[in-house]
């Protein structure tokens, strides 16, 4: 089928646009996860932006997918919101099937072959998963676009990634540090890195803003914290 | 690739009590092969006055030549030392005299007033708009990583060894998260009557 | 000589002769002197292109429902064509859906969400679809055509009172939902939404003061929205079902034009 | 029924009992086919993924930049000799400039008698790698003896071959032990695969040939050839931006594969200095 607006330049309708459709949007947005040894903690700004404009200032972006499992994901908003409803559903499946909740290195290994699924025309999703894994020990998952996914103790993601990334690597791995011993950090001490690394990123990041929602996974169930950033 | 981050490299000044500290990687490199780790991209201007030029290496020797040759003919004509600010103005004005073929660099300026001793940071983009802020500035090729670091690690009015830790553990952290940065850093500090060199130990990979 | 082009375009048999299957291009037509190379629109895109467009709808949230406004212009490119394109919907009892965008597009998911409510109530289990399952079903429409890269070039506000609370949803041509209390699309996210979240943080609003605020809206768009038009439609949807207002005209007037002294 | 027929409702809804389940389930699979058949991915809307994506990867509608930027690793060496085989790696994963990981692992345990080495994109050898592991297993199973790394090589370019030229970045080595002794392979995305000696992968792979090919000879020691692949390594993490971390070594017997050391290049590198006397300047 020839396309009409080449080679019909006749045809050509003096209103059309030429506009060429883009699949991909950036809705911003930044995501933090740290994991200790019985619990694990995730937070993200509930920024949804386009452009220079904000959609929403109250968007949450961690997803409850079960009572030791929470996924952090944002980017491009569309994909995000697919992504995260194949996930959902695919883990209620499971639990038809198996008549048991999926454990977190489970639902890991699964959010990893799906993003690979579509390979050739990816999720832009920037995922962070954070949870319990089999022997209640915190976890945290973090994906390329496409699946590649790497255990560790703690990563930031989303569009202040790249800022923020460089300060847990200090803070919590204590990389670059003489005479210290690499441990994991208690609770508290997690949180309040939390909310001051979300404090820096909505200095620099003018895509992280508003607020965050921080989850607290531990063995006896998922706590919720509000915390207030800068609105501009 | 763009050609800002040809040959790799970052450079960090913070401001602190009566002092500024600057901070520059070692790294020169084309693309991914490291050619030599002993590339500073900070130069001395005056007793108090550093320049940090990362960004493409052939424009930041040029860069620093030219800035040399005007700031010589400037003490020679005005027989005093050359303020910070209007050091920073002169390079202002050096790179907008290129701004259709511009130098590929994002210079970094710090330094105590020989006057006054007030302490001074400055950095420009690469046709010479001039920003000072009260804190930091960060450039080079792992800035957002930098900016990170510095937003969180920087506080006011500290001491030259407090503000000696803060930059050095900004950079090098910085620069661990970025491929085509690092390989040993070289950390100035600039107080009233005293000049600090200190060579970093860092990851050379 | 090698085979050169495809099935789709096959090679001409002899130069400047008509190749079977394809109209004659007269050779001095731009068109056809490159090696059509195949864009990403020749893959079966219908309306990659949006063709008569829509400009802002604006939905606004009140203490017992929600208020939704659109102008009435179908643009035409800059050629102020349809002047009476009603983008403002009744679903059912409980759903207004406004739409700006591609107005064929618009009419073609129009007809589609008609047949839904028709269908329900042949089925008559006195089940009616609520907003937050229409803008659940909106999105996965779009995100399918967007995945398709065959969009339907719209951006929908969904207003309706789902379980007794307000709701009022937006979802655009790629598929990125989301839901807010105060929602403007197009130019309306520039100049309309900073006067609906101020109006909003200073204290809820009843019906009428949430219509007149949005009548604001739609002046201040008038003014300044070189798509906008000075007839709109303003629906609400509130516990007692949707009103739809017949359509209303802005009074705009000009006077400090004269001020403006043109050396 | 007559209304039935009169508005055709039976066309627009499905009145028959069905299993709501089973239509449910059948909407989640086709978002999910490859975990049904783990070969066949999602066919892309557009033709010629590779160019298109990058048109893609470039501005959204409000001109904000789309980076997608895909994780790759890069530095991996593999050698037959006296002892068996001998694999190195290094352990950075970039996403452009941006070093997404210190401590990726690019060595992939098929089986107890079968390595995978990762070089180029990593969620394709990852993804690729664990097919292969199932394919390897499902052999076994079949045929009650264990996979030929030839065979098992052959089944993954095979795999690739399929998507030949759709923007799948590998290269990846294949190394084993079996009937036929110690055998490593090269494969890579672009169909090609060869066994061979010594090969090393990646955009360090250049710094790792200079070393590896002046201290390589057929009869090193076990200790001889582990040194020599970590210091390949080494010199491929100093001299390569997108080589570093922890240098991890991997020897292959009849015994199947054992991991000798993971090391963090940095304290390799001042030991190294140390033996050669620089003390920091």
């Amino acid at each position: 089928m020839l396309s009409v607006s080449e080679n019909f330049p006749e045809y050509a309708v003096p209103g059309a646009k030429q506009v060429r459709f883009e699949p991909y949007a950036d809705n911003g947005g930044s995501i933090v996860a740290i994991a200790g040894d019985d619990y694990a903690v995730i937070g993200a700004d509930t920024r949804l932006s386009t452009g220079f404009s904000i959609y929403t200032r109250e968007q949450k972006k961690l997803f409850k997918l079960s009572e030791g499992t929470v996924l952090g994901a944002t980017g491009c908003w569309c994909d995000t919101l697919t992504l995260t409803r194949l996930l959902q559903a695919r883990m209620q499946m499971y639990e038809h099937e198996h008549n048991k909740s999926m454990s977190t290195p489970a639902v890991a290994q699964m959010l990893s072959t799906m993003l690979y699924y579509k390979r050739f025309f990816p999720y832009y999703v920037s995922n962070i998963l954070a949870g319990l894994d089999a022997e209640g020990k915190g976890c945290v998952y973090s994906y390329d676009p496409i699946g590649h996914c790497e255990r560790s103790n703690y990563r930031a993601g989303g569009s202040a990634g790249a800022q923020l990334q460089p300060l847990l690597d200090n803070q919590i791995g204590l990389k670059n540090m003489q005479n210290v011993t690499v441990a994991p950090i208690p609770r508290e001490k997690a949180l309040a890195l939390l909310k001051d690394v979300f404090i820096s990123a909505a200095e620099r990041d003018i895509y992280t803003g508003d607020s965050i929602y921080i989850l607290i996974i531990t063995a006896n169930g998922i706590q919720e914290e509000k915390f207030e950033l800068r609105k501009d | 690739m763009s050609i800002l981050a040809y040959n790799g490299g970052a450079v960090v000044a913070m401001r602190g009590q009566d002092c500024v500290a600057i901070a520059t990687d070692k790294r020169f490199g084309i693309q991914a092969q490291t050619v030599s780790t002993n590339f500073p991209k900070v130069y001395r201007m005056g007793p108090t006055l550093f320049v940090g030029l990362p960004g493409l290496a052939t424009d930041t020797q040029t860069v620093h030549q030219r800035l040399k040759f005007r700031m010589n003919l400037y003490e020679l004509k005005e027989n005093r030392v050359m303020r910070p600010k209007t050091f920073s103005a002169m390079l202002s004005n050096m790179l907008y005299e290129k701004r259709f073929g511009p130098y590929f660099i994002e210079p970094v300026i710090a330094g105590l007033d020989p006057y006054d001793n007030q302490p001074y940071v400055c950095n420009m983009d690469l046709i010479g708009c001039p920003n000072e802020p009260e804190d930091f500035v960060v450039s080079g090729t792992c800035s957002e990583q930098l900016y990170g670091m510095c937003e969180a690690l920087w506080e006011p009015n500290l001491k030259p060894d407090e503000l000696f830790e803060t930059i050095s553990q900004a950079l090098v952290n910085a620069a661990d998260r970025d491929a085509i940065s690092g390989w040993g850093a070289v950390v100035y500090i600039i107080e009233k009557d005293k000049i600090t060199e200190k060579h970093v130990k860092t990851r050379m990979d | 000589m090698a085979f050169m082009g495809d099935i789709m375009n096959p090679a001409p048999l002899w130069h400047n002769g008509p190749a079977p299957g394809a109209f004659y291009n007269f050779p001095s037509n731009p068109s056809n002197l490159g090696p059509v190379n195949h864009t990403v629109q020749d893959f079966r895109a219908h309306s990659a292109n949006p063709i008569t467009t829509t400009t802002t709808v604006i939905g606004l949230k009140f203490d017992k429902g929600v208020v939704i406004a659109a102008d009435t212009l179908g643009s035409y490119g800059s050629l102020a064509r349809f002047r009476d394109c009603s983008r403002v919907m009744k679903v059912n009892d409980l759903i207004l859906l406004g739409s700006g965008g591609d107005y064929a597009d618009f009419q073609y998911l129009k007809d589609i969400i008609d047949q839904k409510i028709i269908d329900e109530q042949c089925i008559g289990d006195g089940l009616l679809l609520k907003p937050r399952s229409l803008h659940c079903w909106l999105t996965r429409v779009l995100y399918n055509k967007r995945s398709k890269m065959d969009p339907l070039w719209n951006n929908y506000v969904v207003a309706g009172i789902q379980d007794g609370e307000p709701f009022l949803g937006a979802v655009d041509k790629l598929g990125t939902a989301y839901e807010d209390a105060t929602i403007a699309t197009g130019l309306g996210a520039y100049m309309a939404t900073p006067l609906l979240r101020d109006a909003r943080d200073k204290g809820n609003l009843d019906e009428e003061a949430a219509k007149a605020l949005v009548r604001k809206c739609m002046e201040v768009l008038f003014y300044r929205d070189a798509r906008a038009f000075q007839r709109y439609q303003l629906g609400v949807v509130t516990a007692d079902g949707v009103v739809i207002d017949d359509v209303a005209e802005l009074q705009h007037n000009w006077n400090l034009a004269h001020m403006i002294q043109m050396k | 029924m007559a209304l039935l027929d009169l508005c055709r409702l039976d066309e627009k809804i499905n009145l028959k009992p069905v299993d709501t389940l089973a239509s449910f389930q059948n909407d989640v699979l086709g978002y999910s086919q490859n975990f049904i058949n783990s070969a066949q991915l999602a066919v892309p809307p557009f033709a010629n993924p590779v160019e298109t994506l990058a048109k893609f990867n470039s501005k959204d509608e409000t001109g904000r930049d789309i980076k997608i930027e895909f994780d790759h690793g890069t530095t991996t060496l593999g050698f037959r000799y006296k002892g068996g085989v001998l694999l190195a790696v290094d352990s950075r994963a970039t996403g452009g400039q941006f070093i997404g990981s210190q401590s990726m692992k690019k060595i992939v345990e098929i089986n107890d008698y079968l390595l995978g080495t990762l070089a180029g994109g990593a969620a394709d050898c990852v993804y690729w790698d664990r097919v292969l592991a199932k394919q390897c297993r499902l052999y076994e199973l079949r045929n009650r003896e264990r996979i030929s790394v030839a065979a098992a090589s052959k089944l993954m370019a095979n795999m690739v071959y399929n998507y030949k030229g759709m923007g799948l970045s590998m290269g990846m080595m294949l190394a084993g032990f079996d009937k036929r002794g110690a055998q490593l392979y090269y494969v890579d995305s672009e169909g090609t695969r060869t066994p061979g000696k010594v090969f090393s992968v990646g955009s360090g792979s250049v710094y790792a040939f200079g070393v590896l090919d002046s201290g390589y000879k057929w009869d090193l020691t076990d200790l001889e050839a582990q040194e020599l692949g970590r210091r390949a390594i080494y010199h491929a993490t100093h001299r390569d931006a997108y080589s570093g971390g922890i240098i991890r070594v991997y020897h292959i017997s009849d015994k199947g594969w054992v991991n000798i050391s993971n090391e963090d290049c940095s304290d390799l590198h001042y030991k190294y200095q140390a033996e050669k006397g620089i003390t920091e300047e």
